[in-house]
């Protein structure tokens, strides 16, 4: 009973620290693109200052939106906090753990990511759907090449659960894996196109012919508005956060390790910035790709995956 | 003496067989059709005097009767009957088909090696000769354009099995040999109704016109 | 021996009644009256055969057992709905102005002329009236097949009569040299040629003679059955005679043929010793099953394509003959009997579609399932059922002979099968698209006679599911018979 | 005799009297052919009641004991052999579960006037649900060819119902024709398995010793065969026509459960009737299913006709049963039962997902197809106003096809998933890297699974009205509705108890290869679900729906309770875009436009582009199957060839009829000589 109080206690914790962090980290991304840039930036709050100057907001509807559009904002925003629920960023002890393993994980993504498809077809408008059919297309070749990226961990530690590979890898002897290696250049790829950043997407733009993601959302206002764009940051934090627990799981705190816990927030913030600031860089010296080169980058990211996966049963390593 | 008779008899339907193979004139035809039959009777009474098988008479009798004397009849009634007395038959390469005729008659003769060996007849060596004749008939149905040739072809057969049948076993049982000639003669009839269908529907006996009904080209 | 006297006597009189009275009105009942008696007969014949095992008549003139029993019965059921769907079938044709009141007069005689000689191919003991009977069946079937008198019908007879008889005339000297064979051993007379004679001393016949006795008879008698490339006739003279004439020569005729050549068989095999008939046989049954396959797939003439078909499915009985053993002649046996009741429901079916349409070409027939929903499905179950479709009685033979064909010859199972699908796709996208679509068809003056087509299928679909065990022991019985 | 002679088998009778009942109510439709009302209120609701009955008995068959039972029917010396195990005591209730729903909907569903009359489509019908009952019951090569033949053939006619359409004959004829030469493989595959003296009974099949070459000559055959009626590459080409053309009820028993039927013989002939299994029959069987189901996906997705995209989208996931059936060949040929019992039951879960989830969808179009005359998604859209009880069902298949959580679709997927992931091991190197790498096939065909339905789901039910008639569409009936609820019921419910399923499936993996998944989870987990061992996979649905359906919660009410509800209702934004045209929203074809750029090797693509000049531009695009003209037209034509040539022999002359006669003679005469 106290351990499953625990558990249960912890994962309040993480997922309610994940859920109200995730602005500030897409905040920190433009500041650190801002200042790679020259530019000043708007700030590290600036998201927490969209967001809510957005639930203050009228929502406004197209008038054939249907109960979908209305409730594909909710259902993204539960998902993405479901998925940040079972990634252990501080401690092991999740409950929710064990209802999603890493293949359940890419489930949740798709579940809101066919929502948000459909909402946008809902409202029926032509760059509305065009935006659906680009997301899926990104996201149904990105779904195989993050599955790849798993399959290297979990071979190696024969298991798909989260929780049991970061226990596994943060807490036993140190060894290289080269082909953890070839898997995070990939997870990286997958993630920059998962979260509609540069090469793939950009965030900032709404040139309609390029965009992808703001395509999707193009009719949202208000309170959705709020929540899609919430969800879209707990889903961009929750990625680097499996990132971080696929490839750098060091520090992570064991289940019931109390007296680890402040390193392990110490460590994960570090983690956090460093991840984000290198972000930023690449998006800085990268350009845009054209939307039809996009399967030639998620497939490098696939050969990628694959190549770590061939390497770790050559090797064993 | 009398198996010199009867090789004689059979050499003179194979000379026959080999006459009508060549011979262009339906008219001609229909003689040495009627020849072919007559020496088929005399080789016939030959064998029942010389083997005292009384019933070859009567076969001999029904072959004089029909085949010599009331099938020519029919044909030739026939061919006036139908305007083509002197129709002239244009036949493949006469050489040609003698050549492959004499191939036949050789293959005929080692075919009846083995069998006339068997037969305890003393007609038996002209089994060989009677397959001969059959396969020439044959031959000559297959060379001939127009429809009373084949016909005639068909009715050498039937006079090329019936010594076959005399040379092995000197003769088949009455009955199945009544019962054939019953055929002959029932076939013959409708022949006849036939000629003048055909010529009613495509004006002429000439083969060529009834190749309509085939499965290539298109 | 009465049954046999009346099922011979029954159409023999017949034949001389209508050659008189066949162009009166009550003919084509008396036709059907006629038949039925002839059934009836053959019937009481199957039960006495049933009863009391083989029967031996006349002085050994006439024997029946358990192999030739059932074709009989199964002759004179055919012959018996054939006439019964004949009748509304010649008066829309008189009707239509395609037929004299002499033909069919002459149309009703050669009918019972053609069931006489069937039956006494069947019912005789001596092997040359065997002969003259089949020889006398042609020549009955010569003139029906030009009954029309359209060149391409007197085309279709000419070659029939020609092919037909030079092919039996070979047959004739292969039973000339069995009677020498025979001779040298029961003696000279009409005994020499009785089967059941010839089988009791069939261990002692001189080989070599006949081989080349089976030689000429397969050839001759495969003639008649339609074996490949001894078939020219058939097609030819399948479509261009009246479709009842159709019917009854692939129905009937053609198992007269096979029959014969299995009679023979039988003897053969017992003096050789050796597989060599049963090789011949499946030689020849696989060439037909393969190139009539082929030739299927030509087809533009409804009647025309049945008939090779029925080449088809001769090929198939015979390759099974050949092959021999209790399943695969138990096979043969059914595989007759399903095919000749198939095929001649077919053959009603496409009669009255070709009247309805008027015109035989398959192209220009379409949608008989909207105008005369019978019809319509009759022609699609009976082809399916053709086709060797479960769950009818064709495909149970055929399950047999393809499965005895992998155990004991392999190599020809997938010929078989290939050949099959060949057929089916080469069949069934032509017949599916007679049944189906918009119609093309008109009313005829004369109901059509459906109720043949239906008892047939019902047969037929009956030994798909359930044989009757007197049928099977039946079947088992004349299996051993044969060997 | 038999009938009595033998023990009572509770099970196995009521089933077969389900089956009788089935086919007497068949004969009840043609006895009042002509009425729609009796055929359709009375008849086919009974066949229903039947169909519970079925799904009844034998989900109690699959616990109990195998029940054999020998009908006095068929050969004789092959009576007709059937045999309730569990196996196909799972496949039968399958039948049962999906003709429920089907007769429930058929009920409301058949029309006057839409091609045959009631009567007879009831008689067809109902032959064709007791056919692929007698399927799964055979117990001898007769029988099954008998009961498989007669599916084909009553299936045929339900597609050719309405058959003065030119394609949809042409669709039933390649259907039975590919069917057809399916079978005759199977015919072939029997006779290569056969037992000692001809006894084509399963037992003597089983008990036969055969040689490897033989035995895997069999096991070729059974591929090829009942690949065909699975619609297995390269023999799918009957599915996407046949699928179509049929009325949605019949597509829909098709596609959920006849398509089944295939994966049952498959199972039956490898795991059962053939006495071993070598590792490489799995690769085969494996790298089929993986090409299908990426080829199955692909095409769907470029599909413009709602029930070819439904169709297409069967040919994936037969794609994704044949793997998952392969993979389970090659564990079970490496004799490691725990992995070939996982990939069995993935593939057997699979097989009941898409039963559920695949007849909803049909069912759904069929709804649709009623309610506006159109099968182009070109021509629908919007329908979700007009049609919630149809829209907000079919969501719920299209999210299940999708494979996405917490429905059943994603559990097989990740059944599946997880087979292929603990594969390493082998004592086969090269299998070891390449089965892995399979597993990024399936998953992306998965993916690409979730934007087939997105365009599906999104073209038809969501968006503006394409045309003006969609507007007057009406939503189901009762009795249509109470059938896609019930579909729609076992898709939730099937993803959200896997644990009850696995329990049956364990009946079946036992016989089969040996080993329960049961075993080797500890303790009874009704929130968790772990096949392998708890730590090293898991999967909670009830967690999983808990936790987003919580969250959901929590969010609303907080935002509900802390901000405002304002809602205004205007015209579409779309960037300001003055001039908005239904017409201008994307199409089916601008859905399947990226598909055929990225993967355009894999299709045949013609495009006919429009003149410049042109003042009615038209641009036409059309994606066909390049397998159609690789394969199918080459044999086709090879067919023609053949038989032109050998239409030479028969030339008209009689001359050459009579010198085949001569030849054949002396040829012969030699030949003895």
């Amino acid at each position: 009973m106290l351990t499953s109080f625990a558990s249960f206690l912890s994962q309040l914790a993480q997922t309610l620290l994940v859920v109200l962090v995730a602005p500030l980290m897409l905040g920190w991304v433009s500041q650190c693109r801002a200042w790679l840039q020259n530019r000043s930036g708007p700030g590290l709050l600036q998201p927490y200052r969209v967001l809510f100057k957005l639930f203050d907001k009228d929502a406004l509807m197209a008038h054939n939106a249907s109960a979908i559009f209305r409730g594909a904002p909710y259902i993204q925003f539960g998902c993405m906090v479901l998925a940040a629920s079972v990634v252990p960023i501080i401690e092991t002890n999740l409950l929710f753990a064990p209802a999603a393993d890493v293949i359940a994980l890419v489930g949740v993504f798709a579940l809101a990511r066919v929502f948000s498809a459909l909402a946008a077809m809902d409202a029926g408008t032509s760059f509305g759907s065009f935006g659906a059919r680009r997301e899926m297309l990104v996201a149904s070749l990105s779904e195989p090449a993050l599955l790849m990226v798993f399959f290297t961990p979990l071979l190696i530690v024969q298991s798909s659960s989260l929780n049991v590979i970061v226990d596994t890898l943060a807490h036993r002897e140190f060894a290289l894996y080269p082909s953890l290696a070839f898997a995070a250049v990939a997870f990286i790829m997958v993630l920059l196109a998962e979260n509609a950043r540069i090469p793939i997407d950009n965030p900032a733009t709404h040139l309609e012919l390029t965009m992808i993601h703001e395509a999707l959302i193009l009719e949202y206002s208000g309170r959705h508005l709020a929540l899609i764009e919430w969800a879209n940051a707990i889903k961009f934090t929750t990625y680097c956060t499996i990132g971080i627990a696929l490839f750098m799981p060091w520090g992570i705190a064991q289940a019931g390790a109390w007296q680890m816990l402040p390193a392990a927030v110490a460590v994960l913030i570090v983690k956090l910035c460093a991840i984000g600031a290198g972000l930023a860089l690449m998006e800085t010296v990268s350009a845009k790709m054209r939307i039809f080169r996009a399967p030639e980058f998620l497939g490098m990211a696939y050969m990628l995956a694959a190549l770590g996966m061939l390497t770790l049963l050559l090797l064993g390593a | 003496m009398s198996a010199q008779l009867i090789n004689l008899m059979a050499s003179l339907m194979l000379l026959i067989a080999f006459a009508m193979l060549a011979q262009r004139r339906i008219r001609s035809l229909i003689y040495l059709f009627a020849w072919q039959g007559a020496v088929l009777a005399v080789n016939s009474v030959i064998v029942a005097w010389y083997t005292g098988h009384g019933e070859l008479y009567l076969s001999a009798f029904f072959t004089v009767l029909l085949k010599v004397i009331a099938l020519p009849l029919v044909l030739h009634y026939l061919i006036r009957k139908l305007d083509i007395q002197w129709d002239v038959e244009t036949l493949i390469n006469i050489p040609t088909t003698m050549l492959a005729g004499i191939v036949l008659v050789v293959f005929a003769f080692n075919l009846a090696l083995p069998i006339s060996q068997l037969a305890g007849t003393i007609t038996r060596g002209t089994l060989g000769i009677a397959i001969a004749v059959v396969l020439l008939a044959f031959l000559m149905m297959i060379t001939r354009r127009k429809a009373v040739p084949q016909v005639i072809g068909f009715l050498a057969m039937e006079n090329g099995l019936f010594f076959a049948a005399t040379s092995a076993t000197y003769g088949m049982p009455m009955v199945v040999e009544l019962g054939i000639l019953l055929d002959v003669m029932v076939g013959i009839l409708i022949l006849g109704i036939f000629f003048f269908q055909v010529r009613e529907a495509f004006d002429s006996l000439d083969l060529k016109h009834m190749e309509k009904l085939k499965e290539s080209g298109e | 021996m009465n049954e046999i006297a009346i099922a011979l006597g029954s159409p023999a009189a017949g034949a001389l009644l209508l050659a008189f009275y066949g162009d009166r009105a009550l003919a084509s009942r008396l036709n059907v009256l006629v038949s039925l008696v002839t059934l009836a007969a053959t019937a009481l014949l199957a039960a006495r055969v049933i009863r009391e095992g083989s029967v031996l008549a006349y002085n050994g003139a006439f024997y029946v057992d358990s192999f030739n029993v059932f074709l009989v019965a199964l002759t004179a059921l055919v012959a018996f709905t054939t006439s019964l769907f004949s009748r509304p079938y010649m008066l829309n044709e008189q009707e239509r102005g395609h037929l004299t009141a002499r033909r069919l007069r002459l149309y009703h005689c050669m009918y019972q002329v053609f069931v006489f000689t069937m039956l006494l191919v069947l019912l005789t003991n001596n092997l040359g009236i065997m002969w003259v009977a089949l020889e006398a069946a042609t020549l009955a079937t010569v003139l029906l097949v030009s009954l029309y008198r359209t060149p391409a019908s007197i085309e279709a007879a000419w070659k029939y009569f020609i092919l037909c008889s030079v092919g039996i005339a070979q047959a004739l000297f292969g039973t000339i040299l069995l009677y020498l064979a025979a001779e040298k051993i029961l003696g000279p007379g009409g005994n020499a040629l009785l089967w059941t004679h010839l089988n009791q001393v069939k261990g002692d016949l001189e080989p070599t003679v006949m081989s080349l006795a089976f030689v000429f008879l397969i050839v001759g008698y495969g003639t008649k059955a339609g074996l490949v490339p001894l078939h020219n006739w058939l097609p030819d003279a399948h479509a261009e005679g009246p479709t009842p004439i159709s019917a009854v020569l692939s129905g009937l005729l053609l198992n007269i043929g096979l029959y014969a050549i299995v009679r023979c068989k039988v003897l053969v095999d017992g003096a050789l010793g050796t597989p060599f008939a049963g090789e011949l046989m499946m030689g020849f049954g696989l060439l037909s099953v393969v190139v009539a396959a082929f030739f299927l797939s030509r087809q533009k003439d409804v009647k025309r394509m049945f008939a090779y078909s029925s080449i088809e499915h001769m090929g198939l009985t015979t390759f099974a003959f050949g092959m021999g053993g209790p399943v695969a002649t138990f096979a043969a046996l059914l595989h007759m009997t399903v095919h000749s009741l198939t095929k001649s429901a077919i053959f009603f079916t496409v009669g009255h579609a070709t009247q309805k349409t008027g015109t035989q070409m398959m192209d220009q027939i379409r949608g008989l399932i909207v105008t005369n929903p019978t019809i319509g499905w009759g022609l699609m179950l009976g082809t399916l059922a053709i086709l060797g479709m479960p769950p009818f009685g064709v495909f149970s033979s055929e399950f047999m002979i393809v499965t005895t064909a992998m155990r004991e010859q392999p190599w020809a199972a997938p010929i078989l099968l290939v050949s099959l699908a060949v057929a089916f796709a080469a069949m069934f996208t032509r017949v599916q698209a007679m049944v189906f679509g918009d119609t093309t068809a008109k009313r005829l003056p004369h109901a059509p006679a459906l109720l043949p087509v239906f008892v047939h299928l019902a047969i037929v679909l009956m030994l798909g599911l359930w044989i009757p065990p007197y049928l099977a022991d039946w079947y088992r019985h004349a299996a051993k018979l044969i060997g | 005799m038999y009938l009595f002679d033998a023990a009572i088998t509770p099970p196995l009778d009521l089933i077969l009297g389900v089956v009788l009942f089935w086919l007497l109510i068949g004969m009840a439709g043609v006895a009042r052919s002509r009425s729609l009302r009796f055929v359709s209120r009375v008849l086919f609701p009974m066949g229903a009641a039947g169909s519970l009955v079925l799904a009844a008995a034998a989900l109690y068959a699959i616990g109990a004991p195998t029940a054999v039972r020998v009908l006095p029917l068929g050969l004789p010396d092959l009576p007709f052999h059937l045999r309730l195990d569990a196996l196909s005591a799972f496949f039968i209730v399958l039948v049962g579960v999906v003709s429920l729903g089907v007769s429930l909907f058929s009920a409301g569903y058949f029309r006057r006037g839409e091609g045959a009359t009631p009567g007879l489509l009831c008689l067809q019908y109902h032959v064709f649900l007791s056919s692929m009952v007698m399927v799964m019951l055979a117990d001898d090569a007769y029988l099954f060819m008998v009961a498989w033949e007669t599916m084909a053939l009553s299936s045929y006619f339900l597609v050719t119902t309405s058959h003065r359409i030119a394609e949809i004959r042409r669709a039933g004829f390649l259907y039975l024709l590919i069917a057809h030469i399916g079978a005759i493989a199977l015919l072939l595959c029997f006779g290569v398995m056969h037992g000692a003296g001809g006894d084509y009974s399963f037992d003597a099949l089983r008990a036969s010793e055969l040689p490897v070459f033989w035995a895997s000559t069999a096991f070729l055959l059974a591929l090829f065969g009942f690949g065909a009626k699975a619609g297995l590459l390269p023999l799918h080409a009957w599915l996407p026509e046949a699928h179509p053309a049929a009325p949605s009820p019949v597509s829909a028993l098709m596609s959920g459960v006849m398509l089944k039927t295939a994966v049952y013989g498959f199972l039956r002939v490898t795991f059962d009737l053939l006495p071993t299994q070598i590792w490489w029959w799995g690769v085969a069987t494996l790298i089929m299913g993986l090409l299908t189901a990426l080829f199955g996906v692909m095409f769907a997705a470029v599909q413009s006709d709602m029930k070819r995209l439904l169709a297409y989208s069967s040919i994936e996931n037969i794609g994704v049963i044949f793997a998952g059936a392969g993979l389970a060949i090659i564990f079970h040929a490496y004799n490691n039962p725990h992995l070939a019992a996982l990939a069995l039951v993935a593939t057997l879960y699979h097989c009941l997902n898409h039963a559920f989830f695949k007849s909803l969808l049909f069912l759904g179009t069929g709804s649709v197809l009623h309610a506006t005359h159109e099968r182009s998604l070109g021509k629908l859209g919007g329908l979700i106003r007009n049609m919630p009880w149809v829209a907000g069902l079919s969501l719920v298949g299209a999210l299940a096809i999708a494979g996405l959580p917490p429905l059943n679709g994603f559990v097989s997927e990740w059944l599946l998933l997880q087979a292929f992931l603990f594969s390493p091991g082998l004592p086969n190197p090269y299998l070891n890297m390449l089965v892995p790498l399979g597993s990024a096939a399936l998953v992306l065909a998965a993916a690409l699974s979730g934007y087939v339905m997105v365009k599906f789901y999104g073209v038809i039910f969501l968006g503006q009205y394409r045309e003006e008639k969609m507007r007057t569409a009406r939503d189901a009936g009762a009795w249509e509705r109470v059938a896609l609820a019930w579909f729609a019921a076992g898709c939730i419910g099937l993803g959200l108890f896997p644990m009850a399923i696995i329990l049956l499936l364990d009946h079946v993996t036992l016989p089969l290869v040996n080993f329960t998944l049961s075993a080797a989870i500890s303790g009874n987990h009704w929130l968790l679900f772990a096949p392998v061992a708890a730590e090293r996979a898991s999967y909670g649905p009830l967690l999983f729906l808990l936790g987003i359906t919580g969250t959901l919660l929590v969010t609303f009410l907080t935002v509900r309770a802390f901000y405002h509800g304002r809602i205004k209702r205007g015209a579409v934004w779309d960037c300001g875009f003055p001039e908005q045209t239904s017409r201008m929203q994307d199409t089916a074809e601008g859905f399947g436009q990226p598909i055929t750029q990225i993967f355009e090797p894999f299709f045949k693509v013609r495009r006919r582009m429009p003149d410049p000049f042109s003042s009615h531009p038209v641009y036409e695009k059309s994606n066909e199957d390049k397998l159609w003209f690789w394969l199918y037209l080459p044999i086709a034509r090879a067919n023609e060839r053949i038989s032109s040539w050998i239409g030479i022999l028969q030339h008209g002359r009689i001359h050459l009829y009579l010198l085949y006669s001569f030849v054949t003679l002396l040829a012969l005469l030699l030949f003895v000589h």
